[in-house]
């Protein structure tokens, strides 16, 4: 059954038949292990001298935390960075995937990877998976071409665009953008306005939280500011948990003697050399 | 399917949260004394959110094609990408570019192998040496017919009405280009998920011509409340 | 007391379109001890007297707290009072439930009158025999509002009701223009006046028969029994009594509602009269 | 590849969407209380919010219903709305037909009733009492949400309860801690203690945060304190 | 009259009985049909946005009406003047929200009637309807509104919520539907760093918001009305007003 | 005939040898035993008017009134028991907001005219219950056309330019006998009103009263209203002159 819209996946990967099976069983009430989720706010735009990245660091599991400071911007490619929402584990395999052809991509051309290259290569992988693998990705960068921001949709569609958002939160922050977003804003513009956005989903969306992360790209240069800020501080205890020595009860000992250690040593045997 | 996020069901407002990525869509190709005028609304919703207000659903497959994508958006991009290395590719085997009939009998293929994994309702017009202009339409299910004037989408079934009573044959380049534009702005003002700019592409001979009417410059209708 | 033909029931008219049944019902309020209702700007208060109906008796309570701004003093048939009573608090609970607000008074005590309306009308029911004080407290000031078992009511300056209660209004009609701009302390000095003037000279008040109950801005309504009350009873110690005692004596005989003023006079076969009347229409 | 499942999309099928009607709404929220010899504590955090929305950062959850009794309610938002009116309104009912004011354990007792009378359709809320018992000494009531009733001195409800009831148990109760000396609770302590697992419970429950409003009773009445969390 | 919690009245109401004349009052004869319940909104109208600043209050919905994703009426009002304290705005099912608006102008009648100069307050609005919603989602026929009740109390501006299950908050900030989601962060953003502005930031905010709503709420419209209710200058409705537009994002953008 | 004694007025369920129901009948002494109310149709709306006895220094001024709202543009003016006819008040407002909440419209006076009065007429059916003492005057402006109604405890009613009911019934109507109803605006009328009232009071019985006066007029833009203190000084003072210039007259005469 190969053809060209769907090549048959090899045979490695991950069959739909289980997808089915699994709607059924659950159906019929079988609960499933969940996910790590990045209930995310992501997002990117492009400014005068390239593209800003953006991604707050809150991880959940259904309503706990699951990570307080999560990396959500990717590596992708010396001039290309991704920004994942949805699944943890599907935006992470997906990019270091795609990181890995597209620096074989290089190897094989032997010219900087083109950030169109990079959308291809993540609608088509995640078209293929029909949207089964739960990455809503924002791809940035910059290239011969100048610079692109595409936001890739778990079932494999794309949009070129000079701002966008994605995840939970992209609801508060498109509205930052929509409200103040400018064609060719400087560096410290595009950053402030950047952060508005993340900050917009930390506060306003529960599934986002905790710091912002950016990453601006430019030509030849990027700057990846892990914790650009501390959008939340952590309340100050006020009282010592730590428990003093041999707090914990011991609800029996049993003492077990040990008598006549013998100890043999074996020599190695030298390799038949001949 | 990904985990339900909300245990007590959703909101009806929460509906961009899991509904899929579409192009609910007023598309439109029509032809005219020198090839065919094709043209889309820009609006792109998850749900009732709208996920792109500035899209692009006029896609190019030769230097003479162009498609008008409507349904889902994963689906028809794919389709149009694999189309257009497929005519590419045979452009060259060829060595002439194909003409706008083999391309849309690739995009049946397609639409009607997979139809029952696809959500794909397309327009394929183009100009060509042998018939001119001319427009191919593939709803959902994966037929095609040529028409001399074709309209897709959810926007489509509130036009049908001015479109069968304003449709002229051979109409002027300038005609056909408001004819088009009128019948998106109509159906962009009705239907809710279509809407932004309209977005024009002119095929002739020449090649194409790209043109863009803002939100704000579309023309105007009877609108309730407003005489 | 001798009966007529026309007053065996409250559905039947007599021939001078009185309600007999409804009369009589008014007269029980003339039964109960005196009660004292006035206000001032930002004050209202109810002082009542107090009786026991044996040495060995407990006094019988005679305000009755309605919401944080409304209470009521009454005269009449007690156990009356107790079903008005509970469906004013009903009707305050539920106006606080669904509006989150305290009701106004004219709108409980119009709801009021349109219950106690349905009893002198139908043939299976009696008028209630009691008459409420309602004091109270609302956006458009204080209040005193008086009700009738003919299911009228009036929004009263100031207004005495019960036994000898016509002394009272006496005093209260003649310090009318005092009770306006005065405090408190004052306006509760006046209603101890009043309601003395009531009393026979050889009874005063006492820590044991008076209790007093006030409301105002920002003051929920609050009742004042027995060792509460001394402090305002001690105020009035000593004071000379003005008429009350004797002359109370004497208005007690002659019909004690100010009310009876349209008393149809004429030609028109006449009933029987009896020593009471009703307010036929204000 | 006829495995695949056809995806819905709302433009192209003719059905109308069907909105489910759920009569509930989970609001989130968390409730702490504790109780010593001579106080009682207690606290909730501020945030009401629905699925991934916070409705309001300002939303006080605990309700006085005397001098010496108070209610934190946490959960559906609409039954807490409701429930504590109808309270409020049987508070003074009492108060005009007993002529004296509901003790605690009345009130703890009035609400386990409440919450029975709806057993089949049941007010989703996690309640927490605190006021003083009969013996004069603080004291903490917890409900689930069909009426069951429990007094304790300390109690963790709502949507950061399962995180910290165990370490109140740890840090109250000394639960598996016998050789940790005890020592009376003051309400120092436990004020410190209340505001360190809000601090926690906001760094990992998505559903706490904002602020968190204390009610502190004691003989000398109710006094409230308030502290900021984190807004995320 | 009609209750607004129970069900509806018989279809033949006030109609004759047979051998009866008129039901006398405190003998109430219950309605026999069966009840209904909807089960989704039909016509619907999105987002309204209320905003609280130094003086009083702004509101603002569009004039749209939607059935399903058609945009159907395109003059449908839906905020409205209560009283002098009260101005309303409604999300959600446009037929509901007529009954319950023709609800609310019976208790102006009536209070009117009464004539005792207490009117109607925002805080006793909000409340009464955070009632009749939840009396409805406890029958599971809920009347399918996101209510913002805004208005001037003892001097105060007061914005109130209910949705329709009776879940009711207050705020500086309110917006329901879609609203919520896009410009409650930016407004709450904007009352971070101003915490009282003055009625003209107030309304420009509001009118930003009403421009951003139009471009990503995909039943929005671009005519809207705004509601002012100011402690000096009393109320006022505006409209229909115009979305401001910026395109140039179409321009920019091209695959 | 006389009444009394035959014992056939006893119950209102009950005719007497010559047709009558003298329940009904003693219903309606009583509305005669109270205030005057009068209702004055003009062309451009209609004026009511009360004589509202004030029987004690300590009331209000304001308590107790006469005229009613029954909705925006609809007035009630009754005399009689004053219990009974706020029954009637609360009546006519629920059939108000009834026909409102039914058919969206404010309901039309003769239709609420009907309902009201057929619920009077049931209470004169039925030896359970008695017929109500009072009388109410039903009065609107509805498309620039002035209704008025007056309804008895029988539960008859008519429609009237100019009606009187209460103590002083018939002196009243012989005053407005006297007006040209017909062609005088409600600002004349207003005055002319307030001289009814002063003139039919009997200072002799009732000692102190006040004078109530409410339209529903062009002036009001439709809506039932007390009528402005400006218009309420000067028709109280176009009285007060002609009472004046009455009792010189009468001096005059004598």
């Amino acid at each position: 059954m190969a053809s060209i819209l769907c090549p048959d996946v090899p045979s490695p990967g991950f069959g739909f038949e289980n997808c089915r099976r699994n709607a059924l069983l659950e159906n019929k009430g079988l609960a499933f292990p969940k996910a790590q989720k990045t209930g995310t706010t992501i997002v990117g735009i492009t400014f005068k001298d390239g593209v800003i990245l953006g991604a707050d660091t809150r991880a959940t599991e259904d309503t706990t935390v699951a990570d307080k400071n999560s990396e959500k911007i990717h590596y992708l490619a010396p001039n290309m960075y991704c920004c994942g929402a949805g699944t943890a584990a599907d935006t992470e395999m997906t990019t270091q995937m795609i990181s890995s052809q597209l620096e074989l991509h290089k190897l094989n051309t032997n010219r900087i990877a083109r950030v169109c290259t990079a959308n291809m290569m993540l609608k088509q992988y995640l078209f293929r998976y029909q949207g089964y693998i739960g990455a809503a990705l924002i791809l940035g960068g910059v290239d011969t071409e100048g610079s692109h921001l595409y936001m890739i949709y778990p079932h494999g569609s794309s949009d070129k665009l000079p701002y966008v958002t994605m995840g939970s939160g992209s609801l508060a922050a498109i509205a930052v953008f929509e409200s103040r977003w400018r064609k060719d804003m400087d560096e410290e513009e595009g950053k402030q306005l950047v952060r508005d956005a993340i900050a917009a989903g930390i506060f306003n969306d529960l599934g986002s939280g905790s710091n912002v992360d950016l990453c601006i790209i430019k030509k030849g240069e990027v700057d990846y500011r892990r914790t650009y800020e501390e959008a939340n501080k952590k309340g100050i205890k006020q009282g010592n948990y730590k428990y003093p020595k041999g707090a914990t009860n011991i609800l029996s000992t049993k003492v077990v003697e040990v008598e006549d250690v013998m100890v043999t040593r074996i020599e190695p045997e030298r390799m038949d050399t001949a | 399917m990904p985990p339900v996020l909300n245990a007590f069901g959703p909101a009806f407002a929460d509906d961009w949260r899991d509904a899929p990525h579409s192009t609910g869509t007023s598309i439109m190709a029509c032809e005219f004394n020198g090839g065919v005028v094709i043209g889309a609304d820009s609006r792109t919703t998850t749900g009732a959110y709208i996920a792109n207000r500035a899209s692009d659903k006029l896609t190019k497959v030769t230097d003479h094609v162009y498609c008008c994508r409507s349904g889902s958006a994963a689906d028809t991009q794919a389709i149009s990408d694999i189309v257009s290395y497929h005519l590419n590719f045979h452009g060259m085997e060829l060595g002439v570019e194909p003409s706008v009939e083999v391309a849309a009998s690739v995009f049946q293929e397609l639409c009607y192998n997979y139809r029952d994994s696809l959500m794909a309702g397309i327009l394929v017009a183009g100009w060509d040496k042998r018939k001119g202009g001319q427009i191919y339409s593939i709803p959902i299910g994966g037929m095609c017919v040529r028409q001399p004037v074709s309209i897709g989408g959810s926007g489509s079934s509130y036009v049908y009405g001015y479109v069968d009573a304003n449709f002229k044959p051979k109409m002027s380049k300038d005609e056909c280009i408001k004819f088009v534009t009128n019948c998106l702005a109509l159906a962009m003002s009705r239907d809710g998920s279509s809407g932004g700019v309209v977005r024009l592409g002119i095929i002739t001979e020449e090649g194409v011509e790209r043109r863009v009417i803002l939100g704000n410059e579309l023309p105007k209708f009877y609108e309730e409340g407003s005489v | 007391m001798f009966r007529n033909q026309y007053d065996s029931d409250v559905t039947v008219w007599s021939p001078q379109g009185r309600l007999h049944q409804v009369e009589y019902a008014m007269e029980a309020v003339n039964l109960g001890s005196a009660t004292v209702g006035l206000k001032c700007k930002d004050y209202a208060a109810v002082i009542a007297l107090k009786r026991a109906s044996s040495e060995l008796s407990a006094y019988q309570k005679k305000i009755i707290p309605i919401d944080d701004h409304i209470g009521i003093a009454i005269s009449g048939l007690t156990a009356d009072a107790r079903i008005l009573s509970r469906y004013m608090r009903n009707e305050c609970l539920n106006y606080k439930y669904s509006l989150d607000t305290h009701m106004p008074l004219n709108r409980l005590i119009s709801m009021l009158g349109n219950k106690m309306q349905l009893c002198t009308q139908r043939y299976d029911r009696r008028p209630f025999g009691v008459g409420l004080l309602v004091a109270g407290y609302d956006e458009n000031g204080a209040h005193i509002y008086q009700t009738c078992p003919s299911a009228n009511f009036y929004d009263c300056k100031a207004m005495s009701i019960g036994a000898r209660s016509q002394s009272a209004r006496t005093y209260l009609e003649k310090h009318l223009d005092e009770l306006g701009p005065c405090s408190l302390e004052e306006l509760i000095k006046h209603g101890l006046r009043a309601l003395r003037d009531t009393l026979p000279p050889e009874v005063d008040l006492n820590t044991k028969n008076v209790s007093i109950g006030y409301v105002g801005k920002d003051i929920k309504f609050k009742i004042l029994e027995e060792g509460e009350t001394a402090p305002y009873l001690a105020l009035i110690e000593g004071e000379e009594r003005r008429g009350g005692g004797a002359a109370a004596a004497e208005i007690e005989a002659q019909p004690a509602d100010p009310l009876r003023g349209d008393r149809p006079e004429g030609d028109d076969p006449q009933d029987p009269v009896p020593t009471v009347a009703m307010d036929t229409t204000e | 590849m006829s495995m695949i499942e056809r995806p819905y999309y709302s433009d192209y099928s003719s059905a109308p969407i069907q909105h489910q009607f759920s009569p509930y709404a989970d609001n989130g929220g968390s409730v702490v209380a504790i109780a010593g010899d001579d106080f009682a504590v207690i606290a909730a955090d501020t945030r009401l919010s629905a699925g991934f929305s916070i409705y309001t950062r300002e939303q006080n959850k605990l309700f006085p219903l005397s001098d010496g009794t108070i209610l934190g309610c946490a959960g559906c938002w609409c039954d807490t709305l409701t429930l504590t009116r109808i309270l409020k309104s049987r508070m003074q009912m009492y108060q005009h037909e007993h002529n004296k004011t509901m003790s605690t354990t009345a009130c703890a007792q009035m609400l386990s009733t409440l919450l029975y009378y709806k057993r089949f359709f049941p007010y989703y809320i996690s309640n927490v009492m605190v006021g003083f018992d009969t013996e004069g000494k603080g004291c903490v009531y917890s409900y689930d949400p069909i009426g069951h009733c429990e007094k304790t001195n300390y109690k963790a409800g709502g949507s950061a309860g399962a995180l910290l009831q165990p370490l109140l148990d740890n840090q109250i109760a000394h639960t598996n801690l016998d050789k940790v000396p005890k020592e009376p609770l003051t309400l120092e302590k436990a004020l410190a203690l209340l505001k360190d697992v809000f601090i926690s419970a906001a760094e990992r429950d998505i559903y706490t945060g904002d602020k968190v409003l204390i009610n502190i009773i004691t003989k000398d009445g109710i006094k409230e304190e308030a502290f900021d969390l984190r807004k995320d | 009259m009609f209750d607004p919690m129970g069900a509806p009245p018989a279809l033949w109401h006030n109609g004759p009985t047979p051998g009866g004349f008129y039901n006398f009052p405190a003998i109430q004869t219950r309605p026999s049909e069966p009840i209904t319940h909807s089960k989704s909104p039909v016509t619907t109208a999105t987002s309204v946005i209320a905003l609280a600043y130094d003086k009083g209050v702004v509101i603002a919905g569009d004039l749209l009406a939607s059935y399903g994703s058609l945009a159907r009426y395109k003059n449908c009002p839906r905020i409205l003047k209560v009283n002098e304290n009260i101005l309303l705005g409604a999300s959600g099912d446009y037929a509901d929200f007529q009954y319950i608006k023709s609800f609310i102008e019976q208790k102006i009648i009536d209070e009117e009637c009464i004539g005792d100069n207490i009117k109607l307050k925002p805080k006793s609005l909000y409340c009464w309807l955070t009632r009749v919603m939840y009396q409805r989602r406890s029958k599971f026929d809920p009347f399918w509104n996101n209510i913002i009740v805004a208005g001037i109390q003892d001097g105060e501006p007061f914005l109130g919520q209910v949705d329709k299950l009776g879940t009711a908050y207050t705020d500086r900030a309110i917006c329901t539907g879609y609203a919520a989601h896009i410009v409650l962060p930016i407004i709450r953003d904007f009352l971070d760093k101003n915490p009282n502005p003055t009625q003209a930031e107030a309304k420009a905010l509001v009118l930003k918001c009403m421009e951003v709503l139009y471009y990503r709420d995909a039943r929005s419209f671009s005519k809207f009305q705004i509601g002012i209710m100011d402690k000096e200058a009393g109320s006022s409705i505006e409209g229909p007003l115009t979305c401001e537009e910026n395109w140039e994002i179409a321009l920019v953008a091209k695959n | 005939m006389s009444s009394i004694g035959t014992g056939y007025d006893l119950s209102a369920s009950q005719f007497s040898p010559d047709g009558r129901v003298f329940q009904v009948e003693y219903a309606m002494k009583a509305v005669e035993n109270s205030g005057t109310v009068i209702g004055l149709k003009g062309t451009d709306g209609i004026v009511l008017a009360a004589e509202k006895l004030i029987l004690s220094k300590l009331h209000e001024p304001n308590t107790n009134r006469r005229i009613y709202n029954v909705d925006r543009n609809i007035g009630m003016a009754f005399s009689g028991l004053i219990a009974d006819a706020r029954q009637i008040v609360e009546i006519a407002r629920k059939e108000a907001a009834n026909y409102r909440a039914q058919y969206g419209v404010s309901i039309p006076l003769k239709y609420l005219n009907d309902r009201v009065s057929m619920y009077m007429h049931a209470y004169t059916l039925y030896s359970a219950v008695r017929p109500y003492g009072c009388s109410v005057i039903l009065a609107s402006y509805e498309d620039k056309e002035p209704n008025m109604y007056l309804i008895d405890p029988s539960g008859v009613s008519y429609g009237y330019y100019g009606c009187a009911t209460g103590k002083a019934k018939q002196s009243a109507k012989t005053e407005i006998e006297k007006l040209k109803l017909g062609q005088m605006t409600c600002r004349e009328l207003a005055k002319e009103a307030a001289k009814i009232i002063y003139t039919v009071h009997d200072e002799l019985k009732d000692k102190n009263f006040e004078l109530e006066l409410s339209w529903v007029c062009q002036e009001s833009d439709g809506y039932h209203v007390r009528v402005p203190d400006s218009v309420y000084a000067d028709a109280e003072k176009a009285a007060k002159q002609a009472m004046e210039a009455d009792s010189e007259s009468d001096t005059e005469d004598m």
